[in-house]
């Protein structure tokens, strides 16, 4: 019987150790996985590399794992807050590394390492600061920028419902990241709010396959 | 130099409202741009798209009826309009890259008269750049419209011969809303198309950093 | 007030001329969008070019539109029907032309075309006769094929649901090459089984979003 | 030569299923491979997937119970089992090209001691090439199993040194199941595993066309 429940963040989070690359979901503070990020905290981890698109941001756990000093770069394309960060001094003294990336590109470049795609060109940013060095050709006219698909170790990633094959749903604009990124880590940990019964998630609603997560985690809840 | 009085931050976003026709997809940006939602009425059906996956966003929720995972890109609290759809950020930002939205109205810290424009960072160290969703915006929307104010808090014109801020993207933007003035940007160049009430032709020249024709 | 609803196959049809480029969704007899395909060949066009999956199969309009004399081309992974069609007559007298694109790379080359990539790197193909001719490139130690966009002027696509708005819901296993299709075509035009009032379809469900569809004809049944 | 008989193709398939683990998601080809789901109890949980969108294929439908709407890649009639889930072709080939199936099962014309396979086209003029998601999924499975009868109808070895017919992708055989024998595909070439009841080593090497370790 495949059965990807795991009873604690403990187990959900096993294996993650200094220098991992990390995805972490969500857009604002919608469909962050904040129980599994404050579990990162307690493993008191250092050389992270975390790709996620708000990783600046003031809000859910990652400003703590930031000023644990767990993170050694960050790939994103908003680390800015409403105030100064931990982030903020942390890039000044040069003691975290940043790489920016348009977040349609950053969408585009983490989908590509889920579906097989090793390289694509895209004209955003041509001709700007973040298309420095990059290689670019032009295609029907149009300057393009060659862009690598972006995997990572792992991915946490914050599900509305989930079953024991790992089949996901999300709620409002709580998808966001979290299905390409379920798609393009080597291991997949999802949270979910409710646990459902196999079978019981509509075959054409399903946001990500099970295929692609390999813990589920359910908080306060039994399958 | 006095100062010149022109549009209100509101009438400007009334003021570019008034051109989006029924039927459009439109992004507004962060900021005084999704001011412009506002002067859209909900029976001109326009279709308003919001990077983190929305198309279809309506009106701020009245007060308790707010659903904390319906959020805009700017983190606000939306609701969606009937005929609204959510997707992931890669679909999301297919619609945006894959030239589908018929407007993006974003801000500015500078418009050239080429359409290049720049409005993600300022380049100064020590301040962390943060880009977002601005250039698959500026590269991928069919027209892009900037809504800003006409001159920069330090008296600098904003509307340029060509931009010293780091660019978004090249040769994109085709108009400019301020609180002066209507600007076409043409492949001659700016075009003065309209000045705020109270506000002359010489006035918007005087404050803009290239030829208005 | 957005209605892209239609009266009739001729309505949906209008525009298309001869040397037009058509998608054509489905796959096997499921998701084809019959109705569409049978009224183009009322129109007795010339120099059609086709992209549809299973292009030279024997069921659906398309065999009649081949036998027609409609089609100058044919993109397709799989022109193969169980006994021999007029497809393979044409093509052995050279009065049609066939590219043939592995599937995968079929359904990448489409979506790339409605998501705004130029181009993108595959392994698939690499070493074979589908990839002679084709730019490659070392890619993480694995050769890749340089592979283009595919868009087409218009896309005649079929859905289960449909409302005023164009937003689409598929079914079953007809999903398959319709949304992709949908976005990657500068006129898309859907039947539809079912008209529903707007508001009526979950937009947590909505699979093709009415941006991408220009026209929908709902046979037999008014919205 | 004497008739050499070995398995039957309902007794290949069976063979090749009780090597598929549980938990493990596979695509079968179209003819002999789809035989390989009847030998798979359905208590072991093994996740069928099709390449025009279903994971999580099911057995066929009891008389009665069809729908239209549920084929699989070889245009049968299909349920789906609890669990499963449909997909587009995008999201489908992204389950086949990024690395997420454990096994493809698929039919050939030959398999070279390399691990390059053809199973797409004969190469003969005047016969449309036919690929499908061949080589999609010969790229992109984590492992091929190659299932196969062991001789041509025209007696022709179809494991070889290296093969002439077009190739569907290059090393990524890693086992052939046939009518005679298992036999692995490793680095230093094909390596016999194991045969047929009553067929012999020398009977399976003296029908295939490179050396057997």
């Amino acid at each position: 019987m495949i059965d990807k429940f795991v009873p604690s963040v403990e187990a959900a989070l096993d294996g993650i150790g200094d220098g991992a690359s990390l995805m972490i979901g969500g857009f604002g503070t919608v469909g962050q996985p904040d129980i599994l990020v404050d579990g990162l905290i307690a493993r008191g981890l250092r050389g992270l590399v975390v790709i996620a698109n708000n990783a600046g941001g003031d809000f859910g756990g990652l400003p703590k794992l930031i000023e644990q000093g767990a993170i050694a770069k960050v790939i994103c394309s908003y680390p800015r807050a409403t105030g100064k960060t931990a982030f903020d001094a942390l890039l000044a003294a040069g003691k975290i590394e940043l790489e920016i990336v348009p977040q349609g590109t950053l969408a585009e470049r983490i989908r590509a390492a889920g579906v097989g795609v090793p390289a694509f060109y895209t004209p955003t940013a041509a001709g700007t600061a973040l298309a420095m060095g990059k290689e670019t050709r032009m295609i029907n006219g149009q300057e393009s920028v060659l862009e690598y698909a972006l995997d990572a170790d792992f991915a946490l990633v914050q599900a509305w419902e989930a079953d024991r094959w790992g089949n996901l749903t999300y709620r409002g604009t709580g998808r966001n990241f979290n299905p390409i990124m379920a798609a393009a880590a080597r291991v997949t940990i999802a949270t979910a709010h409710h646990a459902r019964p196999l079978g019981a998630l509509d075959p054409e609603h399903v946001m990500t396959p099970g295929l692609f997560v390999q813990r589920v985690f359910v908080a306060g809840s039994a399958p | 130099m006095t100062e010149i009085k022109g549009w209100s931050r509101p009438d400007m976003a009334r003021r570019l409202a008034a051109d989006i026709p029924e039927g459009w997809a439109v992004n507004l940006g962060i900021g005084l741009p999704t001011l412009v939602a506002n002067h859209v009425p909900l029976d001109r059906e326009v279709i308003f798209h919001s990077e983190n996956g929305v198309l279809g966003v309506g009106p701020a929720p009245a007060p308790g009826q707010e659903d904390p995972w319906m959020i805009n890109a700017g983190k606000q609290l939306i609701t969606l309009r009937p005929g609204a759809s959510l997707m992931g950020q890669a679909d999301s930002f297919a619609v945006i890259r894959g030239r589908h939205l018929d407007l993006a109205v974003l801000g500015g810290y500078q418009v050239a008269t080429n359409g290049d424009f720049a409005n993600w960072s300022t380049g100064r160290a020590g301040e962390a750049p943060a880009v977002g969703g601005a250039m698959d915006l500026g590269a991928g929307a069919k027209q892009v419209w900037v809504l800003m104010e006409h001159v920069a808090k330090d008296g600098a014109a904003k509307l340029v011969e060509s931009c010293s801020y780091p660019l978004t993207a090249r040769g994109s933007v085709t108009r400019v809303y301020t609180d002066l003035a209507v600007v076409d940007v043409t492949p001659s160049g700016f075009l003065l198309r309209e000045c705020a009430p109270g506000v002359s032709r010489a006035d918007v020249q005087a404050v803009t950093g290239a030829p208005l024709a």
